[in-house]
């Protein structure tokens, strides 16, 4: 009998509490679990289903829901499945357990979304400034950090030269108006 | 002579002084070979290696990569310039030995290019360097780049060519606004120590 | 005597890599004890930049991510859309797609082999796979409009035509190209110097590798005949014939067998595409018209691109508007450049840094966006 | 030790092209034309420019303003707004979004690419009613 992805999935079902799956495309599927059940899902694909490696952790911010969805894409080199381990982490102060003593390499990605987004992961051996120099302030990739108020607030844009920039619609009415106005004039 | 052009003799045959003639020369002479150094600060590093290698071949006309800051006559910027890469640049510029000169590529160092709404990169080089030549183009071609290097020499001949001058003159200026971005994380003080006689300390 | 270690910062500038990085080392005498890896110099914060525009002033910008290579940047938003809006993309499109990935892997690859001569010193590499290099460059000017930012790939399909006699001149230059091959070879690739200092040299370990999760060249080196391009095919790479090259070495000189394998195999499917490119003219899937409508429906996905230097995997979130809620780029060189660079370097020499860091196809701008 | 005479040989086998005439451009003498279709400066057809603002609507580097022209005689009679685009190559990334959206293809990209100055604040400019760098040190080819 053949792997599928179905099978997969229903083998991890019986095994862990998975609060919601889908299959995305041919070869890749998406499972939903509680923040306890993590390690335990991720161990599992490592080392019984042989998933060999962690091809990054996927972050996106649903501000208006108030939570950080992180996603652990494990990928197998043999079945070549990739497969999302979603769950879900309040916007402020959340903490994840670090899963770099299951793949190694989760210590960058997990640096780089505790800079950018601001989740803490404890046990990250290397949690330190990653892009950014002396950052202050909001971690710049979440939704509600404004980095065109940023830009005016600490850059300068040259402004020499691009004086006089109009409004199309509002020249445009105005235009139609004094158009109108010639036309009653002539009536008159 | 076969290397003094149609150009170069004109301005010749107009000096006056003896000491203008020196001065002249002196131009002549810097002109004919720029050592430089391509910071690949951004995109534009990928247009340099057609540049100087056969394709286009700078060395024609004089330009030729600087092994470090010290032996190096001009600084080219190509690109956008991240906070920590301008830190970076500003002391690499100010241990270069003067004559020193900055070329800057593309749109990005002119007034933000792209990256305008950027949270990490610098809008204006100018503000924070002084800027010789500056290149138009996203990336400007080898062709435009070697464009840029005759202003360049164009600019050196004439005498006009004071990028550390200026730099040194209006320094004052200069740190203000490099402290706009760096905040108390400014560079230390000894990499301009003619500027900080007391040792430095911002 | 004992020796004192000294720590040294190999960058942010320096030849062998295409962006600045830099590289901490701690030196007992000459042999690398630790290396931290710091990188931040080109970082311009695309994520953000992508949530602020509509699909189509987004695919301009994603190019930028990469620059040896914009175009499977490109090729990977443009499928991410795709899949997320659902629409299919003519044929004649897809062919054209596959023949502009080839050519920026052969070009990424001339720029790889002038990196990896001009970190020996062997000056000679550069100058001519730079000066060959150019001559794709002058295709893509002629097909694209551009040099080195194609913005040729968008979503839905690709935004010119061939021009007039475009596969003839490419196929000449195919044919110039694999007649230069040999020269490279007898240059580079069997120069006793590069042997001496290639073989043995930055060896990773197969486990290793795997587990990390490195991809592209530097995988197939240590033996593993993994490619994104047969494993799961996208475009019309489940149509052409290549093989996938592997060495079992694992060191500076398998990457460099392996990258040399791979420029015959996309020439000859380059060769396959001129044959076989459709005449048809429908190269755009029909879309809005104004690029404020191009909704992408709330949902997500992974598409993955196999780039010169190995697989790009973008994750995509769309969230029902406009503007896509999140692209979240992951480009070979972030495991290889940092996790596994690290490890690499210990107890290799300082002289070795720099071929290792090309060998590896390190290339700063995408690990920092 | 063993001597690699063939890879010595090989490698010294490239001298050979110390003989033959050199691949390299000679720019400033001799000039290679940009390709058709090329995306280099702008230029704008005011005659046909209808002041739409769709250049303006669709560029997110914010490089294009709509401005009033000098002299309101060359423009087209159908312009609505009375209004050009104004170009700023401090932004602009030529990707030619601007002139695929224009309906009235007035705006086009040249082939011109050279474009160097001595100042910053010159990058502005209003294709159609303006010469790319016609003051003094200033480059255009």
């Amino acid at each position: 009998m053949t792997e599928t992805i179905d099978n997969l999935l229903e083998r991890i079902g019986r095994n862990f509490q998975i609060t919601g799956q889908e299959v995305k495309k041919a070869g890749l599927a998406a499972l939903h679990c509680s923040q306890e059940q993590l390690h335990g899902v991720l161990i599992y694909l490592k080392e019984v289903e042989k998933f060999d490696t962690l091809t990054m952790i996927g972050c996106a911010d649903w501000i208006e829901d108030d939570y950080f969805e992180l996603s652990y894409m494990a990928y197998s080199f043999t079945t070549f499945f990739t497969v999302m381990v979603k769950i879900r982490v309040s916007r402020d102060g959340s903490s994840v357990p670090t899963v770099e003593g299951i793949w190694r390499q989760a210590r960058t990605f997990e640096r780089e979304i505790h800079e950018m987004f601001g989740v803490d992961f404890p046990g990250n051996t290397r949690l330190k400034e990653f892009f950014l120099e002396n950052w202050q302030g909001m971690p710049p990739m979440k939704r509600d950090f404004d980095t065109v108020q940023f830009v005016k607030d600490h850059y300068k844009l040259r402004e020499e030269g691009r004086e006089g920039a109009c409004n199309v619609s509002v020249e445009r009415k105005k235009r139609i108006d004094a158009k109108k106005l010639e036309l009653k004039k002539e009536g008159e | 002579m076969d290397n003094l052009n149609k150009k170069d003799k004109a301005q010749l045959k107009e000096l006056k002084s003896p000491m203008a003639v020196v001065d002249w020369a002196v131009n002549w002479f810097r002109k004919q070979s720029i050592f430089m150094l391509a910071y690949g600060t951004g995109c534009g590093a990928i247009e340099i290696p057609p540049t100087v290698t056969a394709r286009y071949d700078a060395e024609r006309f004089g330009v030729r990569g600087a092994a470090t800051p010290r032996q190096a006559d001009v600084i080219v910027l190509s690109g956008y310039l991240a906070v920590k890469t301008l830190k970076r640049v500003i002391r690499t510029y100010e241990q270069m030995q003067e004559p020193k000169y900055v070329i800057a590529l593309g749109s990005c160092p002119i007034n933000g290019g792209m990256y305008w709404d950027s949270y990490n990169t610098i809008k204006q080089l100018d503000r924070y360097l002084p800027v010789d030549v500056t290149v138009a183009g996203c990336m400007p071609r080898p062709e435009a780049v070697l464009e840029g290097f005759m202003a360049l020499k164009d600019k050196i001949q004439r005498g006009e060519a004071e990028g550390a001058r200026d730099y040194r003159d209006n320094i004052e200026k200069y740190k203000n606004n490099q402290k706009e971005i760096f905040g108390d994380k400014m560079l230390p003080g000894y990499t301009c120590d003619w500027y900080f006689s007391d040792g430095g300390s911002f | 005597m004992a020796q004192d270690i000294i720590t040294i910062f190999h960058g942010p500038q320096h030849p062998g890599i295409t962006g600045n990085m830099s590289v901490e080392l701690d030196l007992l005498g000459e042999t690398i004890k630790r290396a931290e890896t710091h990188v931040g110099y080109l970082h311009r914060g695309f994520e953000k930049m992508i949530e602020r525009r509509t699909v189509l002033q987004a695919f301009t910008i994603v190019c930028r991510i990469c620059v040896p290579e914009p175009d499977p940047n490109e090729e990977n938003f443009a499928r991410g859309v795709e899949e997320l809006m659902g629409l299919e993309v003519p044929e004649k499109a897809k062919w054209l797609r596959t023949m502009v990935l080839e050519m920026a892997r052969l070009q990424a690859q001339m720029l790889w082999f002038a990196g990896q001569g001009g970190s020996l010193g062997h000056y000679i590499s550069p100058q001519w796979a730079v000066a060959d290099r150019d001559l794709i460059l002058d295709l893509f000017e002629e097909l694209t409009g551009g040099r080195v930012y194609h913005m040729y790939i968008t979503p839905g399909g690709v935004r010119r035509d061939l021009p007039e006699g475009f596969l003839g001149r490419l196929g000449h230059f195919l044919d110039y190209l694999e007649s230069r091959l040999p020269e490279y070879d007898n240059m580079l690739l069997r120069n006793p110097v590069f042997l001496e200092r290639a073989r043995g040299v930055g060896i990773i370990d197969p486990a290793t590798a795997r587990e990390y999760g490195v991809v592209g060249p530097n995988l197939r080196a240590c033996g593993f005949m993994n490619d994104i391009r047969k494993d799961e095919p996208y475009e019309m790479y489940g149509e052409v014939d290549f093989i996938v090259p592997t060495e079992t070495s694992g060191d500076v000189y398998g990457r460099a067998m392996v990258r040399r394998a791979e420029i015959e195999q996309s020439i000859s499917i380059l060769r396959q595409i001129i044959r076989r490119m459709p005449a048809e003219k429908e190269i755009m899937a029909v879309l809005p018209k104004n690029h404020r409508k191009w909704e992408v429906p709330k949902g997500d996905t992974l598409v993955k691109t196999e780039s010169a230097r190995g697989e790009y995997s973008y994750y995509m979130v769309g969230d029902g508007t406009d503007k896509l809620r999140r692209v979240q780029v992951k480009g070979p060189s972030a495991v290889h450049a940092i996790t596994l660079l690290e490890e690499m370097l210990v107890d290799s020499q300082l002289s070795d840094v720099a071929m290792i860091m090309n060998s590896l196809g390190t290339n700063p701008p995408e690990i920092e966006r | 030790m063993k001597i690699d005479i063939k890879g010595i040989w090989g490698a010294l086998s490239s001298l050979k092209y110390l003989f033959q005439p050199p691949g390299t451009l000679r720019y400033p003498d001799v000039k290679k034309e940009a390709a058709d279709g090329y995306r280099g400066f702008h230029d704008n057809d005011l005659s046909k420019c209808i002041g739409c603002g769709m250049c303006e609507d669709i560029c997110m580097n914010l490089a294009i303003d709509m401005v009033k022209p000098k002299s309101e005689a060359y423009l087209n009679a159908k312009n609505g707004s009375g209004l050009i685009p104004r170009l700023d190559y401090g932004r602009c990334c030529w990707c030619s979004l601007c002139t695929d959206v224009c309906p009235v293809n007035s705006l086009k990209l040249t082939k011109n690419y050279v474009y160097v100055s001595e100042d910053m604040n010159r990058f502005i400019y209003t294709p159609g009613e303006e010469k790319l760098g016609k003051r003094e040190k200033e480059t255009v080819k």
